[in-house]
């Protein structure tokens, strides 16, 4: 067997989870919003997986990006946002429109290209949108959608309102220069906007400190926009709730922006096509054993929540999803009336007259 | 009805919609406090306040990430971006994000924002400063793109393209800020779509943009004292494009010339060409022939810029030649 | 001769390239590693080592402008952008510093910079990860653009583009990587600026660009076997454009038809039907034709990708009908 | 007489130079050293100035952008470099370009679009480039350029010369994305390269503090790459060159790269066109009563170098820059036969056959 290679980022050595910081448990979150947590999360979990099953089935085309082990974010997030407040992900997006309210059935139907999908399956898995539930879309090129959230945000500002905007990227998304332009920008007009970033540890197929100057990549990067630099555990979504709910809260009243930094780790590969085999098996297996879910499931159990409701709210989730997935096969495939509609507001493409 | 500089019309019709509509808000580098670089913005601080028009970072991608966030949410945005040539710093925000959001949605954004530029040569500033590229945004679907020629229709189509709902591309042409024309006392509110006849031929059709439009014309006197007819039209607006007006002229006159300041391969001389040998074949008396600065990034130097940006005399020589 | 897919051939190309010259590196995006994400650089990190193939951050600015700086000192590179949408984050360095550093410097600075990057559509990726960009590109004076459609043309015309001296834009397609055809064992060393016919005919000229080429190719079978001899030209390289190889097919044919997947305005094929309308004109027998992906963003939906993108029907019907 | 605005920038707090360093006197500079770079601060000063005169007299057309009051840092950094080093710039590019030793009749006759012009008039001011000298260019377009030095010292890296490169940047382009893009991948890359932020307060007319979310716009980003986070006077040669030296043979070492921002101001305006009205008047005049030229004077006259030889320095400069005028205005316009040249490798433009 050959010595394996400097380049073989799977012999690298693994980056374990950090210890569980039991703080968490006494937080002053209500038990029902931790309830909720905990179906939102199981909704996200059998969703995605189903999602796979029909890329298998060859009836989802296209890519798409699963957030499998990273539902605690989106959970954690949805739950502390006000339904006026603004989303804005990136193509791995499923579990934020979801955590908005967006309907799993419209969702499904995107996913399979049919006509009843959430965008009449024009965008697809990785633009997501739902701007009823506040969820302002699913953006599949890194970098910019940070700057379009200060612009939500900004106008909540000047309307007044109080709404929030919050923008999710990926770990590796900190690189690019947009993200830099953003943070600037949110601090100097003291938009009401949070930046997430969810650090997954990896960007595609590369680990994200082969390619970041600094060990937390959002983080550590904080202080360049007079912001603090806060890591969190996101595989907790208490953990998540309670940091949203600050970072919210301080935005709402004026506070400015906030950088926040939750470490997770994805099950399986970047997105269908990836099987994942460049990270340490002793890595993916720690991550494994710090499945957010069943850890959940024993705090509520912990908290005095009885097995029987956790049953049954796993029951009506997988009804949901088997109800979202026969919506979404019963679509029709989108048709040439369709085509050429909403490039612009009055409904059509005319380029001439 | 008074006489004003082209630069004067952009506040003017900038202006004009701040008054009208209250959510209207600018934004851009050195746009508030100093009035623009190129003077273009001065006096819209002063009346609408510094939280209505505001200085930003050298940070394109932000600015422009904020018009199409605040555009979305219900506030339409008015963004400078300084140089047209600048536009690549940010072309993902236009080309990807604005121009695709209400397709890729299924409708459900909407992006109203004027994305106002500096374009074109004639400043000896090189090849940086100096680029044409409204065919960069033409090509790209979802985007509207707008050049006037005069101060009249900077105003005009300023109201038109900031009551527009989708993102519009607002070419403002820095060798024509100086320029001066009359333009109504009153409120100005143009259409988009429609080009205009400047000048009535009958022996050929020549499609001028922006700087262009001054320079063709000037060319058709030069031919009309020849015994040569030319139509002049100001395209205006790119997206939508007004082919009716250019197909009828062609059909009247059978022969199409356009002048481009892009540099020559795929200018937007290149689109109106190819519908016209498509679909007025049947009336062309004889080639389309399209005048452009050459493929070359344009130089700094006065005397070579010179060479570069179509003149008066190639336009009228090229013209010339090309019905003789 | 050995068969290959064409992305396989992506990687025997650049293998070729690296060991001829030891100064040559490649960089881009999970590139080293993991191959890149579309499979096309496998192996190279193996046999040239980490120091020649690296991956980066997500920082395509930084990954083009560490091509170029290289490039300027001694050092070419192939730099690939994942996908060709991607340019437009990094446009500035593409379209600003690569392509008019010679020309602005008085020809003190070369670019031997290849950027490969995947293009086009069929994925069903959506408009954000599927459009054709070969125009974006030929616009730019100083960028080089080449467009294999076959595994053998990769290698051949990667080669021909890493030696040479200038930014050569260098565009994979996506729905073609699956595809096979035999490629000679020894090195393939190719030319750019040479249109290939592909298929000889009297009757039209169809010219078409990588995954248009094989649709064409069918169209052509099926109008041959209604009686109609099309001429099929894989243009191959936009610039430089072999416009003897097309005028000289049209003199033939007497008719023009583009193909293309741009979106319809201001793509190639507007640029090529200018040329044949002006030069070409007195040899056509009826109106240039353009067949395009409609001006819009590219929808997701497998039913609706495919009715956007040319196919050999609506090529074989667009044609039928214009030499009816 | 109305209440000032306040978004009238001139109406702001000056801020004032900060109190001279006197540490650097003792810097173990050789006095040599020391006398050239009073030698090249007056060429830069004189030949700006000439520059300026030929712009009121129509002889200079498009743009320039002056560094007069700045030359300290061009200087201090030009002294410290080795002949094959490399040196990119920005549209402010006159005193970095000279101070690499280009001539400055080519660069004069550049600015006034001469076919003996260094870019034989294509570039023009903006744009000035000697790659014989090492200096690579200057960049119009803020950003690209630091990622573009990055390249030049990675090519270094890989050929084993030693090389190092040096970027220069105004305080302004610290808030675009490529700034963070380049700084980060340098870092990661571990690349000889040294990036210099010449802050003179000021973007084009809007105070950098307006419009930035840190104080010091380079130097507390420092940290968001791991490095360290350098402030000096920029209007002391001396303090220039010693924190040049430093990084770059940090560099040249294998060290990687280093961030210093010079603190500095410009006598003018932003451009040609720029009457500079938005600075406090207050702050004009601290800056000019601190202009570097005046205060190294003094200081090599404290070092015992004579008057009489700090005057016969000032007349061979003279003679320089009146030299490099008349050889300027001695060029012809570039005529047709350049106009479609050096494109392309191969001399020409032709983009068909
Ligand atoms: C500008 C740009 N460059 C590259 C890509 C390709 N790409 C898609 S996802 C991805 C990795 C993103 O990593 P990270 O930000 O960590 O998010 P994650 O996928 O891990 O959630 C890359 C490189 C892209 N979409 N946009
Ligand atoms: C991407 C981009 N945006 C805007 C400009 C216009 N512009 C030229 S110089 C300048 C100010 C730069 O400020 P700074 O970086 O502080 O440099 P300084 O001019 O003060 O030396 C601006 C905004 C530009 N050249 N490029
Ligand atoms: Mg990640
Ligand atoms: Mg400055």
């Amino acid at each position: 067997m050959e010595a394996p290679q400097a380049y073989d980022y799977s012999q690298r050595p693994a980056r374990l989870p950090d210890p569980v910081d039991d703080a968490n448990r006494d937080l002053d979150i209500p038990l029902e919003t931790r309830v909720e947590m905990y179906e939102m999360q199981l909704l996200l979990r059998q969703f995605e997986k189903r999602a796979y099953d029909l890329f298998m089935q060859n009836l989802v085309k296209g890519t798409s990006h699963l957030s499998l082990g990273m539902e605690a974010i989106a959970t954690g997030f949805g739950a502390a946002l006000r339904p006026d407040d603004y989303t804005f992900a990136t193509y791995r997006g499923h579990a934020h429109t979801l955590a908005r309210g967006a309907p799993p059935g419209p969702v499904m139907a995107e996913l399979l290209g049919r006509e009843n999908g959430i965008l009449q399956g024009k965008g697809g898995s990785m633009h997501l949108t739902s701007v009823e539930h506040g969820m302002m879309g699913s953006y599949a090129i890194i970098g910019a959608h940070l700057c379009i959230a200060n612009g939500a945000a900004w106008s909540a500002q000047m309307r007044g309102t109080d709404q929030v905007a919050v923008s999710f990227f990926g770990d590796g998304t900190t690189n690019i220069g947009a993200f830099h332009e953003a943070l600037n920008f949110a601090v100097v007009w003291n938009l009401p906007v949070v930046f997430v970033c969810e650090n997954n540890l990896y960007m595609e197929y590369t680990p994200i400190d082969v390619v970041s100057a600094v060990p937390n990549p959002a983080a550590d990067r904080g202080p360049a926009y007079g912001l603090e630099g806060i890591v969190i555990d996101g595989n907790d979504p208490d953990a998540v709730f309670t940091a949203a709910r600050a970072a919210i809260e301080r935005a709402r009243r004026g506070g400015g922006p906030s950088l926040i930094e939750a470490v997770t780790y994805r099950h399986g590969g970047h997105s269908r096509a990836d099987p994942g085999k460049y990270r340490p098996e002793a890595e993916v297996e720690a991550w494994l054993e710090r499945d957010p879910i069943p850890m959940y499931h024993q705090r509520l159990l912990g908290l005095g929540v009885g097995e029987g409701d956790l049953a049954s709210i796993q029951q009506s989730v997988a009804g949901e999803v088997e109800a979202a997935t026969e919506f979404a096969k019963s679509g029709d495939f989108p048709d040439e009336a369709s085509l050429l509609t909403d490039v612009w507001a009055d409904g059509g493409s005319a380029w001439r007259n | 009805m008074a006489e004003l500089t082209y630069r004067e019309a952009v506040a003017r019709g900038i202006a004009q919609e701040m008054r009208r509509d209250p959510r209207l808000v600018m934004l851009g580098e050195d746009v508030a406090a100093a009035g623009g670089v190129f003077k273009t913005t001065v006096g819209l601080i002063d009346e609408f306040g510094p939280d209505r028009v505001r200085d930003t970072p050298i940070s394109e991608q932000a600015i422009l990430g904020a018009a199409m966030g605040a555009a979305m949410t219900g506030i339409p945005v008015i963004a400078e971006i300084m140089f047209s040539d600048f536009l690549a710093v940010c072309w993902d925000i236009v080309a990807n994000e604005m121009a695709k959001s209400r397709y890729m949605t299924g409708g459900q954004v909407s992006v109203p924002v004027v994305i106002r530029t500096a374009n074109g040569g004639g400043a000896r500033f090189g090849a940086q400063h100096s680029q044409s590229v409204e065919n960069w945004c033409m090509m790209i679907p979802g985007l509207k793109v707008v050049a006037p020629s005069t101060p009249a229709d900077v105003v005009g189509l300023m109201a038109a393209s900031v009551r527009d709902p989708d993102p519009v591309v607002f070419f403002e042409h820095k060798s024509l800020l100086g320029t001066k024309a009359d333009v109504p006392d009153e409120d100005v509110v143009d259409r988009l779509g429609e080009a205009v006849v400047r000048r009535e031929g009958t022996d050929c059709t020549i499609a001028a943009l922006a700087l262009m439009v001054p320079r063709a014309l000037e060319a058709a006197d030069r031919l009309a004292e020849e015994g040569i007819s030319a139509e002049v039209i100001d395209v205006r607006s790119l997206v939508p494009l007004d082919t009716r007006t250019l197909l009828a002229s062609v059909e009247k006159t059978g022969r199409f010339i356009t002048v481009e300041e892009n540099p020559r391969l795929c200018g937007w001389g290149a689109e109106l060409a190819s519908i016209v040998a498509d679909e007025a074949f049947w009336n062309l008396d004889g080639p389309v022939v399209r005048i452009t600065t050459p493929h070359i990034p344009l130089p700094a130097a006065e005397s070579l810029e010179d060479m570069s940006i179509p003149t008066v005399d190639r336009i009228h020589q090229t013209v010339r030649t090309a019905l003789a």
